[in-house]
């Protein structure tokens, strides 16, 4: 059984909603986001979805499209990207690492070679934001060669027809995507997430997490009422760079398990 | 060789549908949408009328005699779509998807656009049909391009400063890209070239064929026989696309793609994508792009905003891995002479865009020698660029 | 009633060839020269085909549905001469006086103009002829159509600045009169408008009669019947009389010609010469001119240059005493609307000009009521205009 | 035998060649402009050149443009100009005055009218610059009538044909332009005067007057070598404008008679 497979097992075996991570890697540089990211996986996430910094971030909003510029202005690539996954694996052995971005950066570097490296490196799975299943055969054989998930998205657009029918093989986690819109966090969290997580447990038994806008541990805590995770990106993103990771991590996690954050 | 892609849009290891799973459920439907739409002869026929009533179709293929006499060689004509509503090719594209929008219920467009001439012309075919419109242009673009921003706006489109990278095409598309993502239930996206994910590439291609189902017409009605070269600038390709559907099965005419050198290929600082790019994935669709060893997209150079694009569409992509077209690139400084050539031996003033095809349908003629006959798409005029060539000569 | 005039140029009271006698000889030479070419098959042919591959003709007659719905009378169309090559009706009779001078033997082109669309035509013609070419342009107007006067200079056009008078179309017109009066010999004067001297106010009328000869057949073609009146602007009246020239003998056509109303009648800031002038002389023709009791010319006042003219064609002076045509003025505010009507309505950005005449048609649509057909002459396109409406939006 | 005849009769008589001066009425406003006249008058005009003030002078250049802008601006009008031709004939019986102006003046003021109104006035003939003879029969008629002259220019750019036909029932003088183009004083005087004049006096037996340029007594010599007189206007009109009126008409004198100015 592979790391998030584990991850997801864990959690409803303890009666808890899982935490997922966003953070850019290479943000501002590739050291500090290191820190950044031990600091966030030590203050309680369960998975990790690493930023692989991109030029044309189409799907994301303007503080990931920011931290991307300034990872790459820092001259992050792919190998780097890698190479922190080694080191992160070294430290913490359990913790799903899932590669987060855009399909071009991984096709330069080859589908075959990226799966390979990543499966060394000790990622779980890849996650292209703008890779649909429709285009993602080639990526998709070769990830499962390595035993790497390649982890789907779906959206409010997403008619459950289609749903059913791109989840079929699908590994991992399903990530559905709460808004209609790019990353960056939100004010409220959308009122009919209930149903429509309802809804697509009709077409999957993947374990579901839910993300794009969440920001605070109250919206985590509605987020994940009927979903068994959530993602948060921007505002860990933006925590990150305000050298509160960790705190930040501890506010969510406080707010998923019920607890005010005043308190 | 076949023209058309594979059920999902691919043209060999090229095109694509590479977005967010957002967006993928509406270009399922936009592509079923259109598919309906062209087998409705009710919508060709209006499509039809609206071309020739309103965009002024057939634009003329006007033998340039004055231009011919100056490189000495095959007679050059061209294929006025400067003529057209709006002043360039764009507009065949923007009434199509209009309509078509118009067919699916939608009451707002949305656009890029580099210089403003798709941007023009989407927001024309909104007030036309009485929607909405929104444009995203890069900041530098709404400098260079400062007319078609007037137009814009007095025809009551919202045009979106785009502030992001070169502040040009790219990071328009990348923000359009962006914003539909957000609007996608209420918004119709006109991508205005032949670049973009599955059906944008076919779609952009089939209204701007157009452009040479005419032009073979015309050319045997003046010469009497086939061109030996078609030639067109190609910044996503929609002119140079439009312009080749005419002739692919002609396989004895040459179609020659020009891209835009900028400063000249050695200086890395240009826009030819096809000629100095490598494969990679850029809004939403597979093709040649300019980019860094690691994947990172390239900024694009060029002196005409139309032109200044990291991509090209796919199918470009594909006729020149096989071989059915060809593409050279053209410099900056030799489109400037090419554009003070035209205006000043025939009285038409082109786009700059238009002005690296003039430069290439010189130099084939040239090769080809008397007796010879090319075509050069005329994809624009250069009302929009007044200021920026005056600008460079003080 | 014939459409005609007597031997030397004179429709009733109208008309004629008030010039020096310096000028006498050559515009005897240019009438017989005129009418040489007029016979001969090949000139003739030889117009056509420039302006059908050159100029883009013919232009669509446009069914503007939105524009006519709003108004909730008759149907307007729009004939599309804002589609030609340059922008605007004035270049038909800059090819056809083109093309005279060369048979002509002439090298050497000048012309005066307002909006600067006729310095445009004259300059692109100079260049696709191979020939040299003057413009001269009031001051203001050189102010007011920017992009018109670039346009000229990348065309290689001289633009020599009027700084006389109200520094406008009159005073342009009276500068070019004494060029023309130095350089008679070696230079075709190029006039814009169906006014000056015979016989100029038949050549020019003859060779924007196109304009008429296909929207009537086209009209025909899309309502099958004629239309109930035909409106376009007047302020030489070279578009109008183009454009009326195909519907004279049709009695049951109302023929109106809309000038430039400016800051109203009462005010006495207009240019209103069949409504508010009297006859008399003025640049080479007896007409109606805006004048003093003591025969000095007043100046006229329009938003649009092109309108901003105080006399008028001797053609138009002669329907308006026979009744075959009437004259009406819109106000620059009124056409100022009517351009934002068009531009929002049908994404179709009017010369301020043609706005005049999208105004009145609007009054008469209404007026005529369902079932009712109008056409109205869509003289040119506002590309030239945007500088001066953005301003006057602040 | 009219003003005209008798002038030019006398000058023959006394092998004198004629010098006709033209002055725009009401420049810089009317009691200057008289006074300039009259004293261009006492030092020696044979002719005078009565301008009258039109606003869109197209057969002018910029110096007589000018005049013209001044005089209207001070409000001249035909009828001030033929209140100045009384007065001058009250004091000048003999001079021949000419009527010099455009179209449009004369013909608001109606054909019958000015000829009827200038004839009782004093004045002597009508030159109409932008009426050429095709267009002259409304006019003419009514002069002939009140015993005017309708003076007719001739222009390098007539052909003899045209010359002879329109100098057919001519009166008074030719007015034979010099120079294609308009009014203004220029630096030398054309070559070939002599033969143009030679060929008008085969179709004409008027006397010839040439003007268009002259703006010196040099000047006026060589122009009178073969013509009977000389018109000098926006040389004069500049010199009234600088006060000096009387001064430039004898320097013209002096010229004419073969005086070097300098002497
Ligand atoms: C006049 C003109 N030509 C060409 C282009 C390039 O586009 P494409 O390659 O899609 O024809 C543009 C783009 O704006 C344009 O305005
Ligand atoms: C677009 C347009 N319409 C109309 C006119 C007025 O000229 P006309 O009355 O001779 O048609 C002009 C003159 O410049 C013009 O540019």
């Amino acid at each position: 059984m592979n790391r998030i497979d584990q991850t997801f097992s864990k959690l409803k075996r303890e009666g808890r909603k899982g935490l997922v991570g966003y953070l850019t890697a290479g943000d501002p540089n590739l050291a500090a986001s290191e820190r950044n990211i031990r600091a966030a996986i030590d203050a309680g996430l369960d998975v990790l979805e690493l930023g692989v910094p991109f030029s044309d971030p189409t799907a994301d909003g303007p503080t990931i499209q920011e931290a991307a510029q300034r990872a790459l202005a820092a001259g992050t690539t792919l190998a780097d990207v890698l190479g922190m996954v080694s080191r992160l694996r070294r430290d913490y052995a359990d913790i799903p690492i899932v590669l987060f971005g855009y399909a071009n950066p991984f096709y330069r570097y080859g589908f075959d070679r990226i799966a390979e490296d990543a499966a060394r490196a000790g990622a779980d799975g890849l996650l292209v934001v703008d890779m649909p299943f429709e285009e993602s055969e080639e990526l998709r054989a070769p990830l499962v060669k390595h035993g790497l998930c390649f982890i789907l998205l779906v959206a409010p657009t997403t008619p459950p027809g289609r749903a059913a029918a791109i989840l079929a093989g699908a590994q991992g986690f399903v990530y559905y995507i709460m808004v209609t819109g790019v990353t960056g966090a939100r004010e409220s969290v959308v009122s009919d997430l209930a149903a429509q997580i309802g809804a697509l447990r009709q077409v999957t038994g993947l374990p579901i997490a839910v993300g794009f806008g969440v920001s605070n541990g109250a919206q985590a805590r509605d987020a994940a009422t009927t979903a068994d995770a959530v993602v948060v990106g921007s505002a860990l993103v933006r925590a990150a760079h305000e050298g509160r990771a960790g705190a930040f991590v501890r506010e969510l996690r406080d707010g998923l398990s019920g607890r005010s954050p005043a308190a | 060789m076949s023209h058309q892609p594979d059920a999902s849009g691919h043209f060999g290891t090229f095109g694509g549908r590479y977005v967010g799973e957002t967006l993928m459920p509406a270009l399922i439907e936009l592509e079923r949408a259109y598919r309906d739409a062209m087998a409705d002869p009710a919508f060709v026929q209006e499509f039809r009328d609206c071309l020739r009533d309103y965009v002024g179709r057939p634009s003329p293929l006007y033998l340039a005699r004055r231009l011919t006499e100056h490189f000495g060689g095959a007679r050059i004509y061209l294929k006025r779509e400067d003529l057209n509503h709006t002043g360039a090719h764009k507009i065949n594209n923007t009434v199509g998807q209009g309509l078509l929008a118009r067919r699916m219920g939608k009451h707002r467009l949305m656009a890029e656009t580099g210089a403003g001439q798709h941007g023009v012309a989407t927001a024309t075919v909104a007030a036309l049909l009485g929607m909405e419109c929104l444009v995203y242009m890069g900041e530098e673009d709404i400098r260079r391009q400062a007319p078609n921003v007037k137009r814009m706006k007095l025809l009551n489109a919202r045009v979106v400063p785009v502030t992001s990278g070169t502040r040009t095409l790219k990071d328009a598309m990348s923000e359009a890209l962006r914003a539909w993502t957000a609007e996608v239930r209420t918004t119709f996206y006109v991508i205005g070239t032949v670049a973009g994910p599955h059906p944008y590439p076919i779609m952009v291609r089939d209204f701007q064929s157009v452009i040479g189902t005419e032009a073979r017409a015309q050319v045997l009605e003046h010469v009497g026989r086939l061109p030996d070269a078609v030639v067109a600038c190609v910044g996503g390709g929609s002119n140079a696309a439009g312009i080749f559907s005419g002739f692919l099965d002609d396989v004895a005419v040459q179609l020659v793609g020009v891209e835009a050198g900028g400063h000249g290929l050695a200086t890395g600082e240009h826009a030819a994508s096809i000629h100095a790019g490598q494969i990679g994935i850029l809004h939403g669709c597979r093709s040649y792009v300019l980019q860094s060893a690691s994947g990172q997209i390239q900024n694009a150079h060029s002196i005409s905003a139309g032109l200044d694009y990291p991509g090209v569409g796919p199918q470009h992509a594909y006729w020149a891995q096989t071989g059915r077209a060809t593409y050279c690139a053209v410099t900056d400084d030799e489109a400037m002479d090419a554009f003070h050539l035209l205006t000043q031996l025939e009285g038409i003033i082109p786009a700059l865009e238009s002005a690296h095809a003039i430069c290439e349908a010189g130099r084939r003629a040239q090769a080809l020698g008397k007796g010879g006959v090319v075509v050069a798409c005329l994809s624009g005029r250069g009302d929009k660029d007044l200021d920026s060539v005056l600008a460079m000569e003080r």
